[in-house]
């Protein structure tokens, strides 16, 4: 029998390592967004499993709305990565900072 | 009859305000004369007005007149409302302010003749004119609150108007954040007032007062304080802060740099008044709390005594007027403390007339001289300026308490009371006013020896060019200077007897000490015999020799005397260092934070804060804060995670 | 279950919208270009009409649709309207700016018209999931919106930016749903609050988590210190209409997604959000105010004073009482209407290659043009809540009830930074009336955006001299 | 027990796939660690009974989304040896800030919470059980409200990405015009000059 909060704590360490991914990177916008994405994963693996321990259903309706609304976003977070990279040639997260004070 | 006063007070404020709209937005319309010709007839009506009324009221016994004008909104019972309190009191303020107003409109004809800004100038002044008139006949704090700001942004704004500084960002910030102190204790004052009382009328509030006297409230807990004092010393803070008071005097002098005409009628003859008026106005509360009136009363004192001394280091014209007003402050200051309300605002009347002229007087003086404003470079002008010099030295000898002069009624009025008064710190303030009137009469007599007599320093050119100045500018001169001489002799014994302002102010049996002066007046004839065998008048004397022996008879003197007393002398020149130690605390302090915090520019303030202990976590702070609004996406996310990781610590672990 | 008409009834107004929108979607491909100006009467007459339709349904009581995942109560329709009024002056500004840049496109206004759909569904959401799916339909629409004017590396880095930064706050928001889900077992609202109980019963730590984690989502969207660093960021390098709009409207949706959340959800932890909000609020005072003295960009500096103008807001939430929210709803509109008139003057200071968002660009206004000046005088005024104008009365209205509940402390703090706050706004006017003008030419904006912009700030002079009407709409709204 | 040993097994491989995915260097590898931890996720979900979520997430995200990033890095073609310049100095507090907030939720919901003890868990679903009929019973009846709004959704991306990208012809856009190239023609291309065949005198030694 697996408790629980195996799938929450394995939820969690996803969550704090797609966190993790956002601000210790400082190299790629992309591998950014895949951080993103490992957030929104670890927020489903703690859905599922709430509604299946509930016996709740919900919780699974709930996820299948954010994955829709994450390949939106991704969709809509590609278009503005390309139209950066259009205007200034490079992801860089490191040179994103025409911006600040 | 009640509606007819209405009309005419509404009257009263709205000409000036009507004057300044159409100067301000129909000026190119209808030019430099449309311009002054309108705010000159609005002041005026203003003034005719106020006349009236002040007849009205003083001498032919018209009723007082408390009245709301507009509801703007009634909340949980408390009103808020426009609204005129019509008493002796303010009728007398009204005049005042509507005069010398009406004076320095005509002047600013001739001193702001060649600037582009003229209608915009006259604008400005009409609209202070109107927000001073709004503050001194409110009948209800909310009023008085707005016309207190409105005077204050109006002054802010004029004194600016010929500041030519580059990256004006930080320029007035210490100014602004001085009376931001002060307007601060003036806030919650009002707001202690309506969460005790329950409304912000003045009448309602000054018949509930004496049932809260023995009220105590905790400000931290297990201390208790009066109610009284507590809202008492949290008004005089404002009250400090726009009439110049220890330590919250700094932005005065600075404020010289706006144009003369603001000076006379801003920064002399009314809102740094407006202080001393509101202390008046809320005689009923201050009588109640002696706590209060002590802590006013050493304040006036220190700055009466302390600023006077400043004043006979400045070689700026108008920086010695500027100090002598802030020690003319503090002498109207001293007199709140010792319950002569009335001799305050009689002071307050008085010096209207006689600074005003003498900052008028210093304006055609540096008309004259091409706005040079150094008296180490003029002297002699008596020659050149003949209407100039005689009203400048009316202004003087009524400034320095010469008997018979308007300044001696009030200023020895002032002495006596505190000579009378039982209050604790009473004795130093004794002292500080006597002392004071030497210094007084040292300062005025320096810089009217230097400018008038003595030795012609200035430079060929100017001298060649030098000639009396135009009417428009001298009228007001005259104008000013008969008040300088008989209002004195006008007001002495009514003020005395407490008819001038009747139950306007009001003042404890026990702490009547204008009474006990009065027991002894015999005439205002008397009074100035009594004088002339006093010990201020001895002092005033003196001060005015030793500044003929120094500055005309001997004047290689005073650099020697600075030589060997170069450390008293610094300390005065530098203004006791209050200017650098609130640059550095106040200015420094938010400046810093603002520009450290984000640009991590300005070493000097780091240095500076980093010198001082207690600033060192502030500028750790500001390292690492400004690291995170580095424009970078990762420092971003990092400040949210940390947010988000101590919210959780904070709230859920803990 | 079946769904009868009178089900749909309640969300007429966001069904209208919505089929509007594809309308004008599909128009708008076939629009030749130099008729575009039919996308934008069409996107008008559509927030018009909606207006009215929500008006129209203004409730007496709360209703409940959609198996519960939908109520229109007055609160509810009260932000809608001002919703909609606020896109259509958004979109009403922006039209010439648009024009003069090239960027006059259907997508912006159709873009617009889907953010408000968002907006409508997060202030009307009545369950975990519709309040997440209206923020994210609004959020999206916001980040192309801002990445729109596709030549601009300002604009575009501002969008990247406030994309990752948006999408990690709201993986914390869902974070934080899905613990709340996984304590009560229930996504819908009602059942959440009854869930935890009155006065925190049920509180346990797992609701506490979720609950600093709802906190720290929405604090992101409203733009609360410590996470309040997209704000200056956006409001700078977005395209001056985008900034406009987006420092308008969803503030009121914030609003909203604060009350579903909090209020009506998690009342029972009043006491434990409370508490976090009274840290955000003191955070975010300090920092806007203080930062704003040092920025030099008009824009920029208005996002600090937005991070400040938040904290603000918190303040009536704090007080936790039914006088107090209506207080916090009466300033954020208060607040969007200032903002409004603030960047409306930006725009139409603004010509082709000109932003006018320098600090710069102010001086001397008040030579080049008395009257917009005199405008922007009411608006800095009001924006430091000075009397008489409406910006004091909302100050005063949230300090005021926060001294009914005897936080008199925090009050006072707020007020201390109100005053340091009152010197950049009394800057501009200084800049405005003593400065020479760098710029001496005329103010070229076209009459309709002279009236709508003059119309804009004379309001908030007279609702400051009559508060009463719209603060009387605030606290009906919660009177049911 | 062997449910336990999968549920570990692929654990390990998610918690290793997503580090790997924040740490390697080459965006192309973090993508395709990404789908491995889609792979494993949807393991885990069918341990869970989630079977509809688990087939989808593979389809959408293996299939679709992940493509899609592929697709932008390979069209970016982004300078890879600028972009290998290491993680920052501060590393180490980064993980360390990581770790802490892994520690705080793992506490909350650890098993003091959500222990066998508290929360049993359920038995699995028999044989007729579909999960599919289940989540399709309520998506269009009680969750048709949130279900439009998802549409309208993917109707905002589709405009988004669509105004974002497509658009009229840019500056620095590269392309070829048949038609044009076919239509040309000899004066277009070729113009002859008549001049002097010297230098000027200057010019010579």
């Amino acid at each position: 029998m697996i408790a629980l909060s195996d799938f929450l704590i394995l939820g969690a360490i996803m969550f704090c390592l797609g966190v993790a991914g956002i601000y210790i990177n400082r190299k790629n916008l992309i591998i950014l967004m895949m951080s993103l994405e490992l957030m929104l994963l670890a927020v489903n693996i703690n859905f599922v499993a709430f509604s299946h321990y509930l016996g709740d259903v919900a919780g699974q309706i709930f996820v299948f709305f954010i994955l829709t609304v994450a390949a939106a976003e991704a969709a809509i977070g590609l278009a503005i990565l390309v139209v950066l990279f259009r205007n200034r040639q490079t992801i860089n997260v490191g040179e994103l900072d025409s911006l600040k004070g | 009859m009640a509606q007819n006063s209405q009309t005419m007070y509404l009257a009263i404020v709205l000409a000036p305000l009507f004057g300044a709209l159409l100067a301000g937005f129909g000026g190119k319309l209808i030019g430099r004369i449309g311009a002054h010709m309108v705010t000159i007839i609005g002041v005026a009506i203003a003034f005719g007005l106020s006349a009236l009324t002040f007849k009205g009221i003083v001498f032919d016994g018209a009723p007082i007149y408390d009245a709301t004008v507009y509801t703007w909104g009634v909340i949980e019972g408390v009103h808020l409302e426009v609204g005129f309190r019509i008493d002796e009191l303010s009728s007398l303020m009204m005049t005042v302010v509507t005069f010398i107003s009406l004076m320095v409109h005509i002047y600013t004809i001739g001193y702001m003749h060649d600037d582009p800004g003229y209608q915009r100038f006259f604008s400005y002044i009409s609209l202070f004119t109107f927000a001073m008139l709004t503050l001194v006949m409110s009948n209800n704090f909310l009023q008085l609150f707005f016309g207190w700001e409105a005077v204050g942004v109006m002054s802010y704004l004029l004194i600016g108007f010929w500041y030519q500084r580059e990256s004006a960002i930080y320029a007035n910030l210490k100014a602004f954040l001085v009376n931001r102190v002060g307007d601060f204790g003036f806030l919650l004052g009002i707001a202690a007032v309506l969460m005790y009382f329950g409304s912000l009328h003045y009448a309602t509030v000054f018949e509930t007062a004496p049932l809260l006297r023995d009220l105590t409230i905790q400000v931290f807990p297990g201390v208790n304080w009066s109610l009284m004092s507590v809202i008492c010393i949290l008004l005089f803070i404002g009250a400090m802060g726009k009439s110049a008071q220890m330590p919250l005097h700094v932005w005065l002098p600075d404020s010289m740099e706006g144009p003369t005409p603001i000076s006379a009628l801003i920064h002399a003859a009314t809102m740094v008044t407006a202080g001393i008026f509101m202390v008046a106005r809320m005689s009923p509360l201050f009588e109640l709390s002696e706590t209060a009136l002590s802590v006013v009363m050493v304040i006036g004192a220190i700055t009466a005594l302390a600023m006077g001394l400043v004043g006979i280091v400045q070689n700026d014209i108008k920086r010695v007027i500027a100090y002598s007003t802030l020690s003319q402050l503090g002498y109207m200051t001293v007199a709140l403390g010792a319950s002569a309300y009335a001799g305050a605002i009689f002071h307050l009347a008085t010096h209207a007339f006689f600074k005003a002229l003498l900052f008028l007087g210093a304006g055609s003086v540096i008309i004259a001289m091409h706005h040079d404003q150094d008296i180490r470079n003029m002297g002699g002008l008596r020659k050149y300026m003949p209407i100039t010099w005689l009203t400048a030295l009316i202004g003087s000898i009524a400034l320095i308490g010469f008997p018979g002069f308007s300044g001696f009624f009030s200023k020895d009025l002032i002495i006596e009371a505190v000579h009378h008064s039982g209050l604790p710190g009473s004795g130093f303030a004794y002292f500080s006013v006597l002392a004071g009137v030497f210094i007084t009469a040292l300062y005025s007599f320096r810089m009217y020896f230097l400018v008038f007599h003595g030795k012609e320093r200035m430079s060929a050119s100017v001298r060649s060019s030098l000639r009396e100045t135009r009417a428009v500018v001298t009228a007001p001169l005259i104008m000013l200077a008969i008040p300088s001489v008989i209002i004195g002799w006008l007001g002495i014994e009514s003020v005395l007897t407490g008819e001038l302002f009747g139950p306007s102010i009001a003042v404890l049996p026990g702490h009547d000490v204008l009474g006990a002066i009065a027991a002894d007046f015999h005439g205002a004839g008397s009074f100035v015999l009594h004088g002339i065998t006093g010990a201020p008048f001895v002092l005033a004397m003196a001060g005015v020799a030793v500044a003929w022996y120094l500055y005309l008879a001997r004047p290689e003197l005073p650099e020697r005397i600075k030589q060997s007393f170069g450390l008293l002398y610094n300390v005065l020149d530098q203004k006791y260092g209050f200017d650098r130690f609130n640059g550095f605390f106040f200015a420094g302090g938010a400046r810093g934070i603002g520009t450290v915090l984000w640009r991590g520019g300005d070493a000097a303030v780091i240095d500076g804060l980093l010198v001082n202990g207690s600033a060192r976590t502030v500028a750790w702070l500001a390292s690492v804060v400004r690291h995170l609004q580095s424009g970078f996406l990762f420092h971003y996310a990092l400040a949210m995670i940390l947010g988000l990781l101590l919210m959780i610590t904070w709230f859920v672990t803990l | 279950m079946s769904l009868m008409l009178n089900d749909f009834l309640p969300a007429a107004p966001e069904i209208f919208l919505l089929s509007m929108a594809c309308l004008i979607l599909i128009v708008d491909v076939y629009v030749p270009e130099r008729y575009r100006l039919v996308t934008y009467q069409l996107s008008q007459a559509t927030l018009v009409v909606t207006a009215i339709l929500v008006m129209f349904l203004y409730p007496t009581e709360s209703v409940l649709t959609f198996s519960d995942s939908f109520v229109l109560d007055r609160m509810g329709s009260v932000l809608k309207v001002f919703v909609l009024l606020m896109t259509y002056f958004a979109f009403f500004y922006s039209k010439e700016y648009l024009r003069a840049r090239n960027l006059f496109k259907g997508e912006f206004y159709l873009l617009g018209l889907f953010a408000v759909l968002g907006m409508m569904v997060l202030i009307s959401g009545h369950s975990l999931l519709t309040l997440y799916l209206g923020l994210e339909l609004l959020s999206l629409a916001l980040y192309a919106l801002v990445a729109l004017h596709r030549d601009s590396t300002a604009a575009t880095e501002a969008a990247m930016k406030y994309f990752i930064l948006a999408a990690l706050a709201s993986g914390i928001l869902l974070y934080g749903i899905s613990l709340l889900y996984g304590a009560t077992a229930t996504l819908d609202i009602s059942e959440l609050h009854s869930a935890i109980g009155s006065e925190g019963e049920g509180r346990n730590i797992v609701l506490m988590l979720g609950l600093v984690f709802v906190v720290v989502g929405i604090a992101f969207k409203l733009g609360a210190v410590p996470f309040h660093m997209w704000v200056p960021d956006l409001y700078q390098g977005a395209p001056t209409p985008v900034t406009l709009f987006i420092g308008t409207a969803p503030k009121l949706a914030g609003f909203a997604m604060l009350m579903r959340f909090l209020v009506d959800g998690m009342g029972g932890l009043r006491g434990d959000w409370g508490d976090m909000l009274v840290l955000l609020a003191i955070l975010s005072l300090a920092v806007g105010n203080v930062v704003a003295i040092a920025q030099t960009n008009l824009k920029r500096m208005l996002g600090y004073s937005t991070i400040a103008h938040m904290g603000y807001m918190f303040l009536g939430l704090i007080a936790g009482t039914a006088a107090g929210y209506a207080a916090s709803m009466f300033y954020i509109i208060v607040y969007a209407l200032m903002a409004m008139g603030s960047f409306g003057m930006i725009i139409l200071l603004s010509r082709a290659g000109f932003e006018s968002d320098r600090l710069d660009d102010f001086r001397g206004l008040n030579e080049r043009s008395p009257w917009y000046a005199f405008l922007m005088l009411i608006l800095m005024l009001s924006m430091a809540g000075l009397p008489p104008f409406l910006g004091f009365w909302a100050k005063w209205s949230v300090l005021r009830e926060l001294v009914a509940v005897d936080m008199v402390w925090l009050a006072v703090v707020s007020v201390v930074f109100s005053l340091i706050g009152l010197f950049y706004y009394i800057r501009i006017v200084r800049l405005m009336y003593f400065e020479k003008p760098t710029d001496h030419s005329a103010v070229a904006a076209p009459g309709d955006m002279r009236v709508m912009i003059s119309t804009n700030a004379l309001a908030i002079l007279a609702l400051g001299l009559y508060p009463g009407a719209l603060m009387a709409v605030c606290i009906s709204a919660f009177a049911i | 027990m062997v449910e336990q040993l999968v549920f570990y097994a692929l654990s390990g491989i998610l918690v290793f796939a997503g580090s790997m995915v924040v740490t390697v260097r080459n965006p192309i590898h973090a993508a395709l660690f990404l789908v491995l931890s889609f792979f494993t996720t949807a393991g885990i979900w069918l341990l869970l009974d989630a079977e509809f979520l688990a087939m989808t997430l593979v389809l959408v995200y293996v299939g679709a989304v992940m493509v899609l990033f592929l697709f932008v890095i390979m069209m970016l073609d982004v300078n890879l040896v600028v972009l290998r310049e290491g993680f920052s100095r501060y590393l180490p507090v980064g993980i360390l800030i990581a770790v802490l907030l892994g520690l705080e939720l793992s506490m909350v919901v650890g098993a003091s919470q959500f222990g066998l003890d508290i929360v049993p868990a359920p038995a699995h679903h028999g044989a007729g059980y579909s999960n599919i009929e289940e989540l399709g019973s309520v998506l269009y009846t009680v969750y048709v409200y949130p279900f439009e709004i998802a549409s309208v959704l993917l109707l905002v991306a589709i405009v988004a990405a669509i105004a974002l990208s497509l658009g009229e012809h840019r500056k620095n856009r590269k392309g070829q015009r048949p038609e044009e190239q076919v239509a040309v023609n000899r004066k277009d291309r070729v113009r002859l000059v008549q001049m002097a065949a010297e230098r000027p005198d200057s010019d010579t030694p």
